[in-house]
């Protein structure tokens, strides 16, 4: 069985160490906020310029001085701090986050990621997906392994068009968790009753698989 | 001499057509209410906008867009607007994307008087296209040059009759950097209290970088995205 | 994971021979007076030291320069310090002096990431030596490299368990550049208080730039140069 | 009779528009706060991180966080503002301060200053004279016009190392005022009682003099 966007969340939780200081794109990685295992404390940073963001504010606590990089109502922990956008990438550009996880349309096996724009569709813009990737240490993507029609968004090289250049370290899909090395995506753990088979079917770009792979526990 | 004007119709008397202005604000949040309403009545058209978002069809630098008075939009996210994308395609609007990170550290870099700033930002992508590319210790980066705006336009949630700005929460976000940046900074602010009231320690915009303030009147100040949990 | 630690001791108990260390403070005024006397206790030697002064003979860095613990100091002003002189002249201290914007600007390159920055400071000078110089809109400029120091440690006047800092009045100086350069970042406090006590709006320096703090004691807060006027 | 230093002050003073953003270096140039003309309000920028500089404490009230960059204990104006060292130079750097008035041991006729360094001599530094020469718009020094050997401070080119190059604006020395020019040192104004030889004589770089010099009244 395929993961969940939540087991993929509840997966790249694992991740996390205690005293971490976070970036969580928008979508699934959002929700690893709801599986931050006990006992470990992380501070997430959010770009728009906040270190400690809260949960949601309860129906009619809303502040629309209080926003995530998504735009959407938050509050704050205690011990938070707010900033300006320039100094929110300083910190992000310095490494001082620990860790960065986003969405991605296509990784190739060389860590490169496709996540902003697709040709022929009306472009938004990347917003903070290229600083962020060229400037987080650590970064894990959460994606599904496959588009629609059944094709690899594990790629030899990416057909979109880049956002960032050799910077995915790690890739938590619906099937698999994988590494970026300089070999190629070294496949880790598979989902649970999903075949090293299907992964490698599924998987266009290089893999690495050694020895016995795991399945995932939740 | 004074600093404080009376309203926004005061404050952005000036700008003519084909002004260069940053807007603060990150989405609806901290954006400039009273002066973005004062550009749509003064009509001043062929603007180009350096604001992180273009607003949403019916708020923010969106009414702009339906007035038709932006010629280009310098930007890092513009999706929330529906005329944005219909004036885009049709070719009456151009626009410049921006990696976020970049995009305020070049008003950093305005405001600090260096000529140009390095971010590995958009190495390897179509944003580095014409750009020069540098490796410092093993990594590539892009000089990023700072910008030069005839007129920065920023909201603060207290300010003085010095141009000593304080902001509120996330509504800081690009507001104190465009404020650095802008030849003339204009300032609207919640409160406007007298020189002396707000702590010396606890400015983020120092009055030196602020040109005319004044205080607003009926924020709206919109939410683009609520989101609550349950009680 | 617990940024608070005991006291300076235990602040600086992995500072080895030969670190580089940078040190907030502009003269005598926001200087971590705990760790300087803990560093001096420990005895550390050969250390290179950025700091806008070197403290004076019996007070702030003074303290360190009369152990011979400092091998390089960097500075932009070094004058109130006889046994500084003495070791120079003898040839037992290197000193490399930097223009003070300069010196402030390299620590904010680290602090945000850049590699290098550019300023006009220095142009024509002798401090251009071996520098490469670039040309922008007409005017020259230096390009000078970020800092890499192995610690810097600042003082503050409040703190919080998180690490987030406030300073007081002109204590604020280099302390909030460097508390952002430092690979660890060591505070010292006058005041340190539960997470959530601070007013997020007032951070100075947000806490994900601090490894370690901790409350210090005894400040004697020395002025250098006492002027009054008549009452 | 050549102008006391409270008189260089003075005149500099003069030289003050309402609204100027103003920094003042240590020494003569200190003392321009002095003799700000009336229905001038200027604010006062002081570099370690300050803007809205107030005159010294009345005594017992000297507060050890709150100096000059000079190190004296000072006080602040309502509407002042405290930053940190890389604004301060910021805001210098981006043409924010309107004035600048420092002090120079010598200045050529195209502008070079040098104020920092002597060979031979112990080298205390630069402090932040190299960035606010390169920095500031406008930049008037106050000096004397000959060294006490009677030797012209006011030279074709520089013989001590340079603090900055092609900067100063104008000069106001004890026996005159001066702009510097593409031409030269262009003579304005002398101080009462000092005649156009006598300035003349005392000008080793080149000296432009056209029409009537008036004297200065005080």
């Amino acid at each position: 069985m395929a993961l969940t966007k939540e087991q993929i969340a509840q997966r790249i939780a694992r991740e996390l160490r205690d005293g971490y200081y976070v970036n969580l794109g928008i979508g699934i990685p959002t929700l690893v906020a709801n599986y931050i295992p006990k006992g470990i404390n992380v501070v997430l940073q959010s770009e728009n310029g906040l270190l400690g963001m809260g949960p949601f504010p309860f129906e009619g606590n809303e502040d629309p001085d209080l926003i995530n990089a998504g735009k959407q109502t938050i509050t704050t922990v205690p011990g938070s701090a707010f900033f300006d956008s320039a100094l929110s990438f300083g910190m992000i550009r310095a490494g001082k986050v620990d860790l960065t996880v986003l969405g991605a349309m296509e990784v190739s096996e060389e860590g490169d990621i496709a996540n902003w724009k697709i040709p022929g569709k009306m472009v938004k813009g990347m917003g903070g997906a290229m600083d962020l990737v060229a400037s987080a240490r650590n970064i894990i993507v959460a994606m599904v392994h496959s588009n629609p029609k059944g094709e690899s968004k594990l790629l030899p090289k990416c057909t979109l068009p880049l956002t960032g250049l050799r910077c995915v370290k790690k890739i938590v899909s619906d099937l698999a968790v994988l590494d970026v090395t300089d070999q190629g995506f070294r496949l880790l753990e598979r989902a649970p009753g999903v075949s090293v088979d299907e992964i490698r079917q599924k998987t266009a770009g290089k893999l690495i698989i050694e020895g016995e792979i795991p399945e995932m526990v939740f | 001499m004074n600093k404080v004007v009376s309203h926004a119709a005061e404050a952005i008397h000036d700008i003519r057509d084909g002004a260069t202005i940053m807007l603060g604000g990150f989405g609806l949040c901290g954006i400039p209410e009273n002066c973005i309403t004062a550009l749509v009545s003064k009509g001043v058209k062929n603007l180009t906008c350096i604001s992180n978002n273009a607003g949403v069809d019916d708020f923010g630098i969106g009414l702009m867009l339906q007035q038709k008075q932006v010629r280009k939009m310098i930007s890092s996210y513009v999706g929330e607007n529906a005329e944005f994308e219909r004036q885009l395609l049709s070719g009456e609007l151009e626009v410049e994307l921006i990696p976020q990170g970049t995009l305020a550290t070049r008003c950093l870099a305005a405001g600090y008087g260096m000529p140009a700033v390095f971010t590995p930002a958009g190495v390897g992508t179509e944003v580095a296209i014409g750009k020069e590319t540098r490796n410092f210790n093993g990594k590539d980066y892009l000089m990023e040059m700072a910008f030069d705006a005839d007129y920065a336009i920023v909201k603060a949630w207290k300010g003085d009759t010095e141009g000593n700005l304080v902001y509120r929460e996330t509504a800081r976000n690009f507001n104190p950097l465009m404020a650095m940046a802008g030849k003339i900074t204009i300032a609207e602010v919640e409160e406007l209290v007298p020189a002396g009231e707000l702590d010396p320690d606890h400015i983020h915009t120092p009055g030196i970088y602020v040109h005319r303030i004044f205080q607003g009147k009926d924020y709206e100040k919109r939410i683009e995205q609520r989101t609550v949990r349950k009680a």
